[in-house]
């Protein structure tokens, strides 16, 4: 121990000694650093800090270098989204004028990605709804012209805001029917108890123009579909309790359903019971078109446990690609999921720990663990 | 019984540990759909196999003390409760934690009570006005459904129509009996 | 496991059909707790919450029965004090008007302990003390006629509050001295870098009628006392980096400085390097005269490390009457901890996982473990 | 070297394993004490005969890499910082993460360069605006003092004068090197 501990003496002596011949480090001046380029390896991973509820964050995270690139505010129960030019990251949130007690405000937040910093905001009347974070809690019209917010008081509605302008151009009544599912420059979908559609479609001004209720596409009692569907070429994909698969196109002035198709077999269903569950239930890959499902086996009541597999299926084939059990590499049920879009995707994972895997989205590889990269984390943005 | 209450509210104060109560939930829905009358323990999801040996080699008494403990997730009127539970942050089952208020909308389910054979109808009322209690985390959702069926989802926050909105914590409230 | 399956089936069956002869449930009625009569055994802990800052808060836990008694919001970096009749918990803290973003507003809150529920507020000038807590960050003189609040902008000065009447009566400019020591009905008195304590003498109406620097009484350069100094019956106790005892009585009109004394001995201090340290850094039964001091061995820089053993000290005799190591129950480094004054006293302490302990402060015996009771629990105030 | 800025950097993102990150402080104050030039290393605190043996078994690389590196606590740079590393918030040791603003005003350190022997005069800013950072927290404090010696002290919240003063990560930056 004693020579160690000259030994290690000496040798710092003498490297001081002889680096004393080299100039000293050059003064510094602090500056605030700007984001380069976005790259499609990027993802916005939204923290709901469940346990410290009022202080939802959305972190920036380079799924390359796996280093944190920023992190933008989002207050309480948050829902968040991009502008279709990606420009733009939305935050509806609620705040209070005591922290977490006293005169609630709600708002949407603008800010810029290019610097993460906020660029105005919308205040809105203390009506959003308060839930989970889906695509559907607010969204942008395909030419940005119009955002729309999802309202529970608990009656039902939706905002039509002006992001231009950061004005409210009004609220419109979903006669029980939730979230905001965008179409086009001036449709907006809503998810019925009943199992339809109720599609609201604007006037120039924001106001609406007409309306219309789809057939039913689910049964809300025998096979529910999750809300947390996600965007295909033509509209919306959504995986069900019991993991059937309905493709709605959006991209005609009505909703049409494509024939449900299962991501299980019988004996996976019925025998096995594996389920779909989480907070986000799918991703996909729309120019593969490879869907990639955490899958658990459960039943009633386990549709939020997290998946101890990821299912990779083919949406055109219906086949299923891959199994990619978790356990293997001693992670947790993952309870939301996201995959890049690029020609190399990478699949990103976030256990109930909030623990967050990257995957090469090709191979199942394992490419990276991020310790709790957050508190809750429940839903991932692509760039 | 005391140890068998800290084992569950040590498990969920911890972020680190949360996982374990998790799993617990998970498991739950599958046995219920697997044997209604299994008694229900903590054990590992990737297998049914592995689950009923699990099962079958934990302790009964462990069980009986949890369902019957207010301060456990696995209490039996906690059957599709979502949040933090009140009898862990100053309150009870049914009661709301000193300075808060309880949400006046809500959303009602049903839980049988294996001590009576009885389904009973409970009301899932939130506490609000301060900030997330934090202790005894607990995800349970037998018979729940999502947003657009309201009256049985506990993803939202139901003390959206409170004067001071804010979520601290979840109550489990006997209605009465169902009949069916 | 199928015999297993059915044992348990009929197991539960009999025991169904047994227990269907016993009445339903009682239907029950959803109300608000109210607490009993304050326990000394109880103690409010305060979290900081340093890894979602504004969502600080201060629970009132129960250190017979372990249970969580009820919770306090308490924003951002707050101070946290009690009104002499232990009636009210003030909250010194600041909160945004986007949450963690946004027009800053410094605030004294006013809880009612019986309730914990918020009785009033008194706005501030932006100006106050963003710390960590002390007994010094907001204070009553001990009539409770004034409040008041330590301000660093980074200039010092200190608010001088009417708490009847909710109101600010004015602001008392402290020339580079800090935080608010009550003396009196109406004295303060602050630390200064020289090593003095500057007092100010109010009027009537809250402002100063005059002032007086004391001797030095310690050095900052050479062995700097900790800012959390602990009410004793005469005045406040404070601790040095280096061991010494620091006695100040404030019962006359100027504070008078008792000798100093060590709570090592040569060997501890200079061979054995054994120093206190940690957020709170020494807590004392005044009924008792026993001090509790969070032990380390360091040396320089080591001034925030926790304790690895708790070291009691009899304030008269200054002989030192037990050390309690913590590795033997597994114990991580004590930043914190308090004791209740008490003929049957228990003493607090928080690991820097912000578990709590509790401990017999007469045998120095575990009583008890609760895990993470917060995220970063650095200061005790008993009830 | 990778793999070791991301040891540093889990081990302080998990709130459960805070405890790793800290004592290595404890650990590193006591040894410049007692052997000035003798490598850091993270090391149990209860007892120097320890310290010394877990250090003499650790890798001299891993020491290196830490002190070089500028997402570790163990940094040279952050001798007395209190706080969150900008480095592993969207910053660097001497840059703030996109979207929040310095403080202006800040308080001085002096941290010695074990690579060239110098004595470094460094200014510790926090950037300020946005919510807690959280990851690599750390809290070195070689010659900080308390609070009545501000220009001294990491205890306070240096964004206090910003227009948004709340507190999101530090930095260390050099002014020049100290000349004795």
């Amino acid at each position: 121990m004693r020579t160690g501990l000259i030994g290690a003496g000496l040798l710092c002596l003498f490297g001081a000694l002889n680096l004393r011949a080299t100039p000293p480090l050059p003064t510094e001046h602090l500056t605030v650093e700007k984001l380069g380029p976005k790259n499609p390896h990027w993802v916005y991973v939204v923290d709901e800090a469940f346990f410290n509820e009022i202080d939802a964050r959305v972190h920036l995270f380079d799924g390359d270098h796996y280093r944190e690139l920023g992190q933008i505010d989002a207050g309480f129960n948050p829902g968040v989204n991009l502008s279709p030019d990606g420009g733009t990251t939305v935050i509806g949130t609620t705040y209070f004028s005591r922290g977490a007690h006293g005169t609630r405000t709600d708002v949407v937040e603008f800010v810029d990605n290019a610097t993460l910093g906020l660029t105005g905001e919308i205040v809105l009347p203390p009506k959003r709804a308060n839930t989970l974070p889906t695509y559907f809690n607010l969204a942008y019209s395909a030419d940005s012209r119009f955002l729309y917010v999802s309202y529970v008081t608990p009656a039902s509605s939706f905002g039509v805001l002006d992001p231009a302008n950061k004005a409210v151009l009004g609220e419109i009544d979903t006669a029980g029917c939730v979230l905001v599912i965008p179409s086009g420059p001036n449709r907006v979908s809503s998810i019925c108890e009943s199992g339809r559609l109720l599609t609201v479609t604007l006037d120039a001004n924001g106001h609406e123009a007409s309306r219309a209720l789809s057939e039913p596409f689910f049964d809300a009692d025998t096979d529910p579909i999750f809300v947390q569907g996600v965007p295909t070429n033509e509209g919306y994909l959504f995986v069900s309790f019991l993991g059937q698969v309905h493709e709605v196109d959006l991209s005609g002035p009505q909703p049409a359903f494509r024939q449900p198709w299962s991501i299980l077999s019988a004996t996976e269903k019925d025998q096995e019971h594996w389920r779909p569950g989480g907070q986000t239930v799918a991703a996909l890959h729309r120019g593969l078109g490879r869907l990639y499902v955490p899958m658990h086996r459960g039943g009633e009541g386990t549709h939020k446990a997290g998946g101890t597999e990821i299912w990779v299926i083919d949406t055109k084939t219906h086949a299923r690609v891959a199994r990619w059990p978790l356990a293997a590499h001693k992670l947790g049920p993952v309870v939301a999921l996201q995959v890049s879009q690029d020609s190399a995707p990478i699949m990103f994972a976030a256990t109930d720990k909030s623990d967050v895997a990257v995957f090469d989205a090709l191979t199942g590889r394992l490419r990276h663990v991020e310790k709790q990269l957050g508190q809750t984390v429940w839903f991932f943005l692509n760039p | 019984m005391r140890s068998i209450d800290r084992l569950f509210e040590d498990s969920s104060r911890s972020l680190a540990r949360r996982t374990s109560r998790r799993s617990v939930l998970a498991t739950l829905g599958r046995m219920l759909t697997g044997a209604a009358l299994l008694p229900l323990l903590p054990i590992d999801r990737s297998s049914r196999g592995e689950a009923a040996e699990a099962g079958a080699s934990a302790s009964k008494g462990a069980h009986q003390s949890a369902i019957d403990n207010p301060e456990s997730c696995e209490y039996w009127k906690y059957c599709a409760i979502d949040g933090f539970l009140c009898s862990c942050c100053g309150g009870s089952s049914h009661s709301c934690p000193p300075g808060t208020a309880p949400s006046p909308i809500t959303w009602i389910g049903t839980c049988r009570n294996p001590n009576d054979g009885r389904d009973y109808i409970v009301s899932y009322n939130d506490c609000c006005g301060k900030t997330s209690c934090g202790n005894c985390e607990c995800n349970r959702n037998e018979r729940e459904k999502p947003m657009y069926r309201l009256s049985r989802n506990n993803d939202v926050n139901w003390c959206m129509a409170n004067a001071d909105a804010n979520y601290h914590c979840s109550v489990s409230v006997i209605l009465g009996v169902s009949e069916q």
